[in-house]
């Protein structure tokens, strides 16, 4: 449970900052530190029992199915790594306190802060490979954060985003490499993976894995040639710097490598791939350093190649080396933040962090000077300081460190490294501190408060200590870590600043000597790399990035340009593609054997007139009214149609929609554009030609297979035994629409009734805004007629509504058991009440109706759920229909069925959606014409 | 079927197909527009009359019952029909008269004005006055 | 009573008929049904109909009826001959301006139609004051005597019978 | 020629049309496509129920030959809910050239704007 | 006598669907497309009737009934139009 | 008969009634309609976590409306997996719904209400559905109700947009029937576990009109689901409309994924002969690509609309991945993930939302702007969304992107899985961290801060509910994958649905 405890604390902490991001400051510093502190306090407590052996550990089962539960450890390593994270961690937080401005958003910041240390916890200690990708991850987010911090640098803008690409993506690879591992090692715990390091290396995943872990890790900890993140994140505030890219986040990849070293370690491609990458990035990083001026940018690369030192020498893959690793991760966490909060306190005394303006500051500032330098000591590896131990130890591994069989390689190297690291740190210090004074922006810099300059004495101190009393302050500590590492029992250790004279005391010595040197005679090689161009990682990745995203916004651009006719052509070409698929199955796509009917002199002449008329249509390109009265002929064709092939009730549908969308498509027409379109190119036309004619080839045989073919059994037997019996109608057609299928139905006039509510919410604003200008604007385009209600057409019409009517309730009446039903029944009504609006207008003939089309469309829909839902107080099924026969005297048997019921309800609907349609499309031309008039009168006033 | 009857609906039928042909055989070959429209109005006439009325026969005698709805189909277009005819009429009219084509005028010339001394034109090409009994403008 | 409940027997008379026929068979309940849609939908429809013309002799419109149904057989053949045999530079069509002394747009209406009806000639247009009648005829020696024609066979009982 | 055969081709033709006018540029056109097309799919799904004349699916004792009536059914159902559709298509293209000033299905500008200057 | 009757009548009626077609192609005058699209709904209803008649059954009378009510409202329509572009005013 | 038997008709029911009633008083009563539709919303949620209960009894259910046994009639049939989408469908939109009233887009044009209720009607309906020819039906109502959300509010840009989408979608209508045509032609049924078992039953003749129609069906369903190279309409539309519109829409393209996931397995399974698991070979590379150019989308946009539009695309990409392995355990967790990417997608375009009605003139376009008011929460709720969007932890999408990543291992193009899904993620990283870096850090110089500092704080309450059970979903993840499991295992025995819809008794 204390492990639980400590895996919440911080994230309580940031909680609390980010909901109570308004109180004091006071309050935040004294809940993060209060969080910090706690959390050491508790890590001390567990510490006797985990040096002892005995690991902590705390389960709570989360999600089975992936084998990722909330499984936490707390083993040597972990406690190492843990009580970095919370003791700098708290130092941290006492130095942010003094650091940033007073109108800084404190909470904001150590919110974040929190979160960040949280993550860095949960990587510690985490038991199950897939939770540590999680905190991972987040460590990745609350460092971009971070960095982003002061959000209105650009830089900080942009080195948060680098950050994040470069760690997060590093952090994928991450990803696909703990699921290889977990898969090859049969489980994603990680105590459990730790004891099959045999399976795991020699499973044929093993090269993969170790990719991309490695991936991970060194992005993570900014190993060459990954490592051109970490200076930019310098941009953020200095505290962030100390904590993250000092001593926690950019050691959470030497962590991971040491966690799983017992599993990836000792194989040659290990040794390769860590050793040399260390190597190369302790030596780049030194050489950089050495020639930066900013105080952050020297630490970052100096940071760069102590990580590559570690990374270096867990890459040896040998016991003494993870032991020289582990010790130095304490070291480096030390003087490393220690140093950084000294940067911070330069900077904010002196308002600069460029070295060439800063000089002698040793006078002025006392007590940051001399911890400067001690720090800069142990960075440099001089005695007595703890630094110096663990270089020596790194020195005295790299002996043993054959590279390549060239054994003298890697020694030289190595020291070359060293010799260089103490050449940039001597720099860092003297620059700085002794010589010619200059003091940046700032006439008289002074020693800050205690909150600024304590944590660097308590780091210091602990820098000291670490060379003067190394058994005793780190002594257990490394063993167990170590112990922890390499997965066995701990090597012996002994850790002091004196071991005698041997190669790695002289290497040492020699790097230093030259280092001095070095620095001596710097200028000449400074000023001669100032006159080159220097290549830097920030303009190559900007300008990748940039290029990058302007190549997919052209992609991007070019894929979706807005093109309807670009959609419609995939998806037909995906259509035919797979009916040509289809087509290449073994056996293809035969016809069957079924015999054909014989074909009437009617129905070739039908054909011909359909054909005909749908090449008229497609062709004609000039005059879209003749269109119509082409789409009319093939209507009336396919109602034909209909009625041979023993089809009534289609017929009748097809005759009254016809009917309906003339009306629609004309009104339409009248405020389109009635010019003749431009044609697309000749290749165009014959491309889509092309598809055209392959679609309707496979479409019209994939009928013809079907029609060709014998059915068996189908559904539809059913339908027919029981729509007089079950369903009370002869009309079997119109029992499936209103009882079999009354589902389907229902969803029908839905459909019809959404159809005419969206059409009125087009429609209704049509009159305002640029549609309603274009509408003012409108002119003729052709002579008109002055006549606008012909009287012969207007008297018949008045005639024709009551008995169109009559017909309409006759049709609706009778569809159960005959040709109709409440569809068509109520297309005639509407058809009838439309003539009254074309003879005779819109506003007299709205007037004149009693029911809006709102409510028609309502009540529909009620009547036909509620019709359903009635079935249920008789305890039957949703939309079950029943009906019975009544003998009434005079009238005599009538049967009744719940089915009409729900008919109404569809043909009200029906009513509603057509009139909906089209009397608002035909409001709308109304209204422009009425807009023309007031416009005409306008103009000619 | 008696033999009788049966040579009545035959000669019904063939009768109505007759004048459902000779009109569509107008509309082909007579000369101009509203010489065509004289054509199909045979075939609603006597040619879909004769049908329906062996539809009437055919199955009185088939069924046995007097289905005389087929006369419905009459009545409607004889309700129908003329309007069709009036308005082609004056699609002819308006067009002939406002078009870029005028010899659509064919055999009968362009059409005498209503009243030769009045003020008075065709509906068509003047919005009916509004004050007469036969005036249905709506206000 | 009566005359509220029926304000329009001949139309309530058409729909029951219509109705019947549209049934197809004579029975107590449809008739019932039918007459129940006579007066129902009648009044439903009012509004879309104002000033219903009320229709009188209705013996003479039955007889008009008649008299038309024959004019369209004869007519039929008279037009078909003209189809099938006239040469197209031989026909003698024409224009017919034709005064009607009906007032009721009901009436001139039904005129019109007739004379659509009746193969040969078109009523093309009424004139804007609804005092002349545009026929097309497609074949007529005299035009002055199919007018006369057109005003006593069909306008006269029209004018009887929308007194 | 067998009835089979003419619808199928029938179709066939109108399937064509309708994606040749369904690819056009200009709205009305592809409406016209729309319109087409959903003819040659009405005409599709009922055809699947296999032709048969004379024999309209209208319950009778004893009667064993009859046109499916279950595509007659799916049919109804997908003319209405093209109708709906087509309206909806209709008025959104009027509406959107209203809004746009231009009748090209994207919105983009004609060389000649402004409705109307052929006759019908 | 009567089967032989409704396939002539059927054939003439087909021819007359032919013709009106071709005048539908012809034009010249839009007035003569729709008239020829008028005459071609009032022969379809002959067709309707025949096949009626051919097949025995009357249930193909709504069919009929129904193009000679609503037929002529899409020609009304189309004339509408032409004669004042809006056909609702 | 219990009324808890009917209960599987009220998803579809109650919007049938509340719509027209919204309908209805709407006019009037402005408070009511709105009342009433919230009332809706929340009653669909209990209807559906109440039937998400009952099905964890594993049984499946089948209501034969109308008392017509299957396949005679249409069944609905509740399962696992159609209760999980009714509850997923209820929670979006009564989180959606509650924006809409609150931002006051509901008022921005006519009848957002009725139309918002029919759209549930359409999604609830065929996620109920046991009928194909039922689906299609629900399909367009569905559709014809997004077509009406999408257009709300209106504008030049919407409304071309708008004709794109409707006709695209029309023709994927044709498509449909199309292959229902086949369906019917050759089994003569129509109900899906009929389907299943009657394709098994045909000859070889038959083979290769059953594959087509198979493949029409995918094509119908991947439009749907906006999959490369049929998911072109789905940036403009998405980034035209409405946010909240298009947050409720990020369930619109799980109902492609879902039609797949249901007829797939059931229709076309093992025992389908020719069409045996027929969108495989093609699914595959089209996610690949759709997840590429979604999230490449991201990268590339220049909105924040448009970015979630292409990062539901990506989504989409990713979760057809794992679909298209075809097996129980990548079903399962394509399921988390459905439900992950639906919330997540609907909590961007959420966002959006807020930021740009906070941004003015500035609108939704990634570009600095002045400072505005809420910035910083907003931000926070970007940040949110954005890590939920691209699959980073501690939200869902880690677990759900894990999920994929672990159960994809075993199908053959498992590298390619992999690749995929971590090259995308980290595009989509990039991307967002550019867009949310310039839209809340970055500030235009010089410039007052944008006016409307009294803009109500309840706007946040919509984003942050849905990142909150995006939370939730996380910490909840144990029992939310085993829900996944235990769905996807009854998805992979159609042999229990065929037995459960099939042999339902009578009326």
């Amino acid at each position: 449970m204390p492990l639980m405890l400590l895996m919440v604390l911080p994230f309580a902490a940031a909680l609390m900052l980010a909901l109570g991001a308004r109180g004091g400051r006071r309050m935040h510093v004294g809940i993060a530190a209060g969080a910090s502190a706690a959390g050491l306090a508790l890590l001390l407590l567990a510490a006797p029992a985990v040096l002892a052996g005995t690991p902590l550990t705390a389960r709570i089962a989360w999600i089975p199915a992936l084998g990722l539960d909330l499984s936490l450890w707390l083993d040597p390593l972990g406690l190492l790594f843990a009580g970095l994270i919370l003791g700098i961690g708290l130092l941290v937080v006492i130095y942010a306190q003094g650091y940033l401005a007073k109108a800084e958003p404190t909470g904001r910041f150590l919110s974040f802060l929190m979160l960040f240390q949280g993550a860095m916890i949960g990587i510690a200690l985490s038991n199950n490979i897939l939770l540590m990708l999680i905190f991972w991850e987040l460590t990745s987010l609350s460092s971009f954060l971070l960095i982003g911090f002061w959000r209105d640098r650009a830089d900080a803008r942009q080195g948060a985003r680098m950050a994040l690409a470069v760690t997060g993506g590093g952090g994928l690879a991450l990803i696909a490499g703990m699921l290889l591992l977990g898969q090859a090692a049969g489980s994603y715990e990680l105590a459990t993976i730790l004891t099959r390091g045999a399976v795991v290396q020699a499973s044929p995943l093993y090269p993969a894995i170790l990719t991309l872990v490695l991936l991970g890790a060194f992005t993570k900890s900014a190993q060459f040639p990954f490592h051109f993140w970490l200076p930019h994140a310098m941009a953020a505030p200095t505290p962030v710097s100390a904590y993250l890219h000092s001593a926690t986040m950019v050691k959470a990849g030497v962590f991971l490598l040491a966690r799983l070293w017992p599993v990836l370690a000792g194989s040659d491609l290990w040794f390769y791939l860590v050793a040399s990458t260390g190597l190369v990035t302790m030596l780049f990083g030194a050489g950089v350093a050495l020639f930066r001026n900013d105080l952050k940018t020297i630490l970052a690369y100096s940071t760069i190649s102590q990580l590559g030192l570690m990374v270096m020498l867990l890459g040896f893959g040998t016991p003494a080396a993870a032991t020289a690793a582990v010790f130095h991760i304490l070291n480096h966490a030390a003087f490393k933040a220690a140093l950084f909060m000294n940067a911070g306190i330069v900077d904010h005394e002196t308002g600069t962090r460029d070295i060439r303006r800063l000089g002698g500051l040793a006078a002025l500032m006392p007590l940051t000077a001399t911890l400067g330098t001690l720090a800069v000591a142990a960075m440099a590896g001089l005695p007595p300081l703890g630094g110096f131990i663990s270089k020596e130890m790194m020195l005295e591994q790299s002996l043993h460190a054959a590279q390549d069989g060239r054994s003298w390689l890697v020694p030289l190297l190595a020291t070359i490294a060293a010799t260089l690291s103490v050449a940039y740190s001597l720099r860092y210090a003297t620059a700085q501190f002794f010589g010619r004074r200059a003091t940046g922006d700032v006439a008289a810099p002074h020693d800050p408060g205690m909150a600024m300059i304590g944590p660097s004495i308590v780091l210091v101190l602990v820098a000291l200590g670490f060379g003067l009393l190394p058994m005793t302050i780190a002594g257990p500590l490394v063993r167990a870590a170590t112990g922890a590492v390499i997965g066995g029992s701990p090597p012996a250790l002994d850790l002091a600043l004196w071991h005698g004279i041997n190669p790695a005391l002289g290497m040492s010595a020699l790097a230093v000597v030259i280092g001095a040197l070095l620095l001596w005679r710097r200028a000449p090689v400074a000023r001669w790399l100032d006159g080159r161009p220097a290549l830097d990682a920030k303009r190559l990745f900007d300008g990748a990035m940039a290029a990058i995203v302007a190549r997919s916004r052209d992609a991007s651009l070019a894929i979706h340009a807005p093109s309807l006719q670009r959609y419609l052509f995939m998806l037909f070409a995906v259509a035919v593609l797979f009916g040509i698929d289809a087509a290449l199955t073994p056996g293809g796509l035969p016809a069957g054997t079924r015999a054909t009917l014989p074909a009437s002199p009617v129905a070739v002449v039908a054909w011909f007139a359909l054909v005909v008329a749908t090449g008229i249509v497609v062709a004609m390109q000039r005059q879209r009214f003749l269109a119509l009265v082409f789409i009319s002929v093939i209507g009336l064709v396919i109602a034909l149609a209909f009625v041979h092939l023993s089809a009534p009730d289609l017929a009748l549908t097809q005759i009254a929609v016809e009917v309906v969308t003339i009306l629609l498509m004309l009104l339409a027409l009248h405020l389109l554009p009635k010019v003749p379109p431009q044609l697309s190119s000749l290749p165009r036309r014959s491309r889509d030609a092309l598809l055209a004619a392959v679609a309707g080839i496979g479409t019209g045989w994939a009928a013809w297979a079907v029609m060709t073919r014998d059915l068996r059994d189908t559904v539809s037997s059913f339908h027919w035994a029981n729509s007089y019996p079950g369903g009370g109608g002869t009309n079997v057609v119109n029992v499936t629409l209103v009882d079999f299928r009354a589902f389907d139905t229902l969803g029908e006039i839905i459909v019809l009734g959404i159809a005419g509510l969206a059409i009125y919410a087009l429609l209704e604003p049509a009159a305002r805004g640029t549609a309603g200008r274009r509408l003012r604007e409108w002119r003729h385009d052709m002579p008109h007629s002055p006549e606008r209600h012909p009287m012969m057409f207007v008297m018949a019409t008045r005639l024709l509504l009551p008995l169109a009517l009559l017909v309409g309730l006759y049709i609706f009446l009778r569809g159960h058991n005959q040709p109709g039903g409440g569809f068509i029944a109520a297309l005639v009504v509407s058809i009838a009440i439309l003539l009254q609006y074309l003879a005779s207008g819109f506003d007299w003939t709205d007037d004149r109706r009693r029911i809006g089309e709102h409510p028609l469309i309502a009540v529909g829909v009620l009547i036909a759920t509620a019709t359903g839902l009635g079935s249920l107080v008789f305890g039957a099924r949703f939309l079950t229909s029943s009906f019975g026969y009544f003998h009434i005297p005079l009238v005599g048997e009538v049967e009744l069925a719940t089915a009409m019921f729900f008919d109404t309800g569809v043909a009200c609907v029906v009513v509603g959606a057509v009139m909906m349609a089209l009397a608002q499309l035909s409001h709308v031309a109304q209204r422009a014409a009425r807009n023309r008039d007031q416009a005409d009168e306008e103009t000619s006033a | 079927m008696s033999g009788i009857v049966e040579i009545v609906i035959a000669g019904l039928i063939l009768l109505g197909a007759a004048f459902v042909l000779i009109g569509s055989w107008g509309l082909v070959r007579l000369p101009s527009t509203m010489e065509r429209l004289h054509g199909p109005t045979k075939a609603t006439t006597l040619g879909l009359g004769g049908l329906l009325l062996a539809s009437v026969v055919f199955f009185q005698v088939r069924l046995g019952v007097w289905t005389a709805h087929e006369l419905l189909i009459s009545l409607f277009l004889f309700i129908t029909a003329p309007i069709s005819a009036n308005m082609i009429a004056k699609v002819h009219l308006h067009r002939a008269r406002t078009g870029d084509r005028p010899d659509h005028d064919g055999i009968a010339g362009p059409p005498p004005r209503p009243d030769p001394d009045g003020e008075g034109e065709w509906a068509t090409f003047e919005a009916p006055h509004t004050d007469t009994q036969a005036s249905i403008e709506n206000p | 009573m009566i005359k509220r409940l029926l304000p329009h027997p001949a139309l309530t008379a058409m729909l029951v008929v219509v109705w019947l026929l549209m049934a197809n068979s004579i029975t107590v309940g449809g008739i019932l049904l039918g007459l129940v849609f006579g007066i129902v939908l009648p009044k439903f429809t009012e509004p879309f109909w104002p000033d219903r013309p009320r229709v009188r002799f209705r013996g003479a419109l039955l007889g008009y009826v008649g008299l038309v149904l024959y004019d369209i057989v004869v007519a039929n053949f008279e037009v078909a001959r003209l189809i099938l045999f006239r040469r197209n530079r031989d026909l003698r069509s024409r224009w017919l301006v034709v005064p009607v002394a009906l007032s009721s747009p009901e009436a001139i209406t039904v005129l019109a139609a007739t004379i659509s009806l009746t193969p040969g000639t078109v009523s093309s247009d009424v004139s804007a004051d609804g005092r002349f009648l545009l026929v097309h005829a497609l074949d007529v020696a005299d035009a002055d005597a199919e007018i006369a024609r057109i005003k006593t066979r069909y306008e006269a009982p029209l004018l009887r019978i929308f007194a | 020629m067998s009835l089979e055969f003419l619808i199928a081709s029938g179709i066939a033709v109108l399937t064509a049309g309708g994606v040749y006018l369904a690819l056009r540029g200009r709205t009305f056109q592809v409406v016209l496509g729309l319109t087409l097309l959903s003819y040659a799919v009405n005409l599709f799904l009922f055809a699947i129920g296999r032709l048969v004349v004379d024999r309209p699916p209208l319950f009778a004792k004893g009667v064993t030959d009859y046109a499916d009536p279950l595509p007659q059914a799916l049919v109804l159902t997908a003319i209405v809910i093209t109708f709906g559709m087509t309206a909806l298509v209709v008025i959104l293209s009027l509406r959107s050239f209203l809004e746009s000033g231009s009748d090209q299905v994207d919105g983009i500008a004609d060389a000649v704007p402004g409705p109307g200057q052929d006759r019908a | 006598m009567i089967a032989i009757a409704l396939q002539i009548a059927a054939i003439a009626i087909a021819l007359a669907l032919l013709l009106n077609g071709w005048r539908l192609y012809r034009g010249p005058a839009l007035a003569d497309r729709i008239l020829a699209l008028d005459t071609m709904v009032i022969n379809v209803i002959a067709v309707i009737v025949v096949i009626g008649m051919m097949g025995g059954n009357d249930t193909y009378f709504e069919a009929a009934l129904l193009l000679a009510m609503v037929g002529f409202v899409s020609t009304i329509a189309y004339c509408k139009f032409l004669l004042r572009g809006d056909i609702v005013e | 008969m219990t009324l808890l038997d009917h209960l599987v008709i009220a998803p579809v029911v109650i919007p049938a009634i509340i719509a027209p009633l919204t309908l209805m008083v709407m006019r009037r009563r402005r408070h009511v309609g709105v009342a009433l539709s919230l009332a809706g919303c929340v009653a669909m949620l209990v209807v559906a976590l109440a039937l998400f209960g009952i099905a964890q009894d594993d049984a499946i259910r089948a209501y034969p409306l109308g008392g017509w046994p299957a396949p005679f009639g249409i069944v609905l049939v509740l399962d696992r997996l159609s209760a999980g989408m009714l509850v997923l469908a209820a929670v979006l939109a009564l989180v959606v719904m509650l924006h809409a009233v609150v931002t006051a887009v509901d008022r921005k044009g006519w009848h957002f209400h009725p139309l918002f209720q029919f759209q549930l009607l359409g999604l609830n309906g065929a996620f109920l559905t046991g009928d194909l020819f039922n689906l299609f039906v629900f399909f367009e109502v569905l559709l014809i109700a997004s077509y009406g959300l999408m257009l709300h509010g209106q504008g030049a840009a919407r409304l071309k947009a708008g004709v794109a989408y409707v006709v695209v979608n029309i023709v994927g209508s044709a498509l449909f029937l199309i292959a229902l045509g086949l369906l019917y032609g050759l089994t003569g049924t129509l109900n899906m576990a009929d389907l299943g078992q009657r394709i098994a039953a045909l000859g070889a003749a038959d083979q290769g009109l059953i594959r087509l129609a198979g493949l029409l069906l995918l094509a119908v369903f991947a439009l749907k689901a906006a999959v490369v190279p049929l998911h072109l309409w789905l940036p403009r539309t998405y980034a035209a409309t409405a946010p909240v519109v298009a947050a409720l829409f990020a369930i619109m393209t799980k109902v492609g994924v879902y039609a797949m996931i249901r007829v797939v397995p059931l229709i076309f399974g093992d025992a389908a002969g020719a069409a045996a698991w027929v969108p495989a070979p093609w699914l595959l590379p089209a996610a690949v690509l759709t997840a590429i150019i979604g999230f490449v989308g991201v990268l590339a946009a220049r909105a924040m609309r448009e970015q979630a539009a292409f990062a539901i695309l990506g989504s989409t990409g990713t979760l057809l991945l794992a679909v298209s392995c075809w097996t129980q355990a990548t079903t399962a967790a394509a399921l988390f993930y459905l439900v992950h990417a639906t919330l997540a997608g609907a909590a961007l375009f959420l966002v959006a939302d807020v930021t740009l009605r906070r941004r003015g003139q500035y609108g939704d376009a990634i570009v600095p702007s002045p400072r505005f008011a809420g910035q910083q929460a907003t931000g926070l709720l970007f940040l949110a969304a954005t890590i939920a969007a691209v699959g980073l932890p501690p939200l869902s999408g880690f677990v759900a992107k894990l999920f994929i990543l672990q159960t994809s291992v075993t199908a053959e193009p498992w590298a390619l899985i992999w690749a995929t899904v971590l090259g995308t993620t980290l595009i989509g990283v990039v991307g967002f961290a550019r867009s949310g870096s310039t839209l809340f850090w970055k500030a235009a110089d010089d410039a007052d801060p944008i006016a409307g500092a009294d803009r109500s704080r309840a706007e946040l309450i919509a984003p942050a509910t849905l990142l909150a059970l995006l939370a939730l979903l996380t910490l909840g993840a144990g029992w939310a994958t085993a829900q996944a499991e235990a769905t996807a295992a009854q998805i992979y025995a159609p042999d229990r649905y065929a037995a459960a819809v099939l042999t339902e008794a009578t009326r």
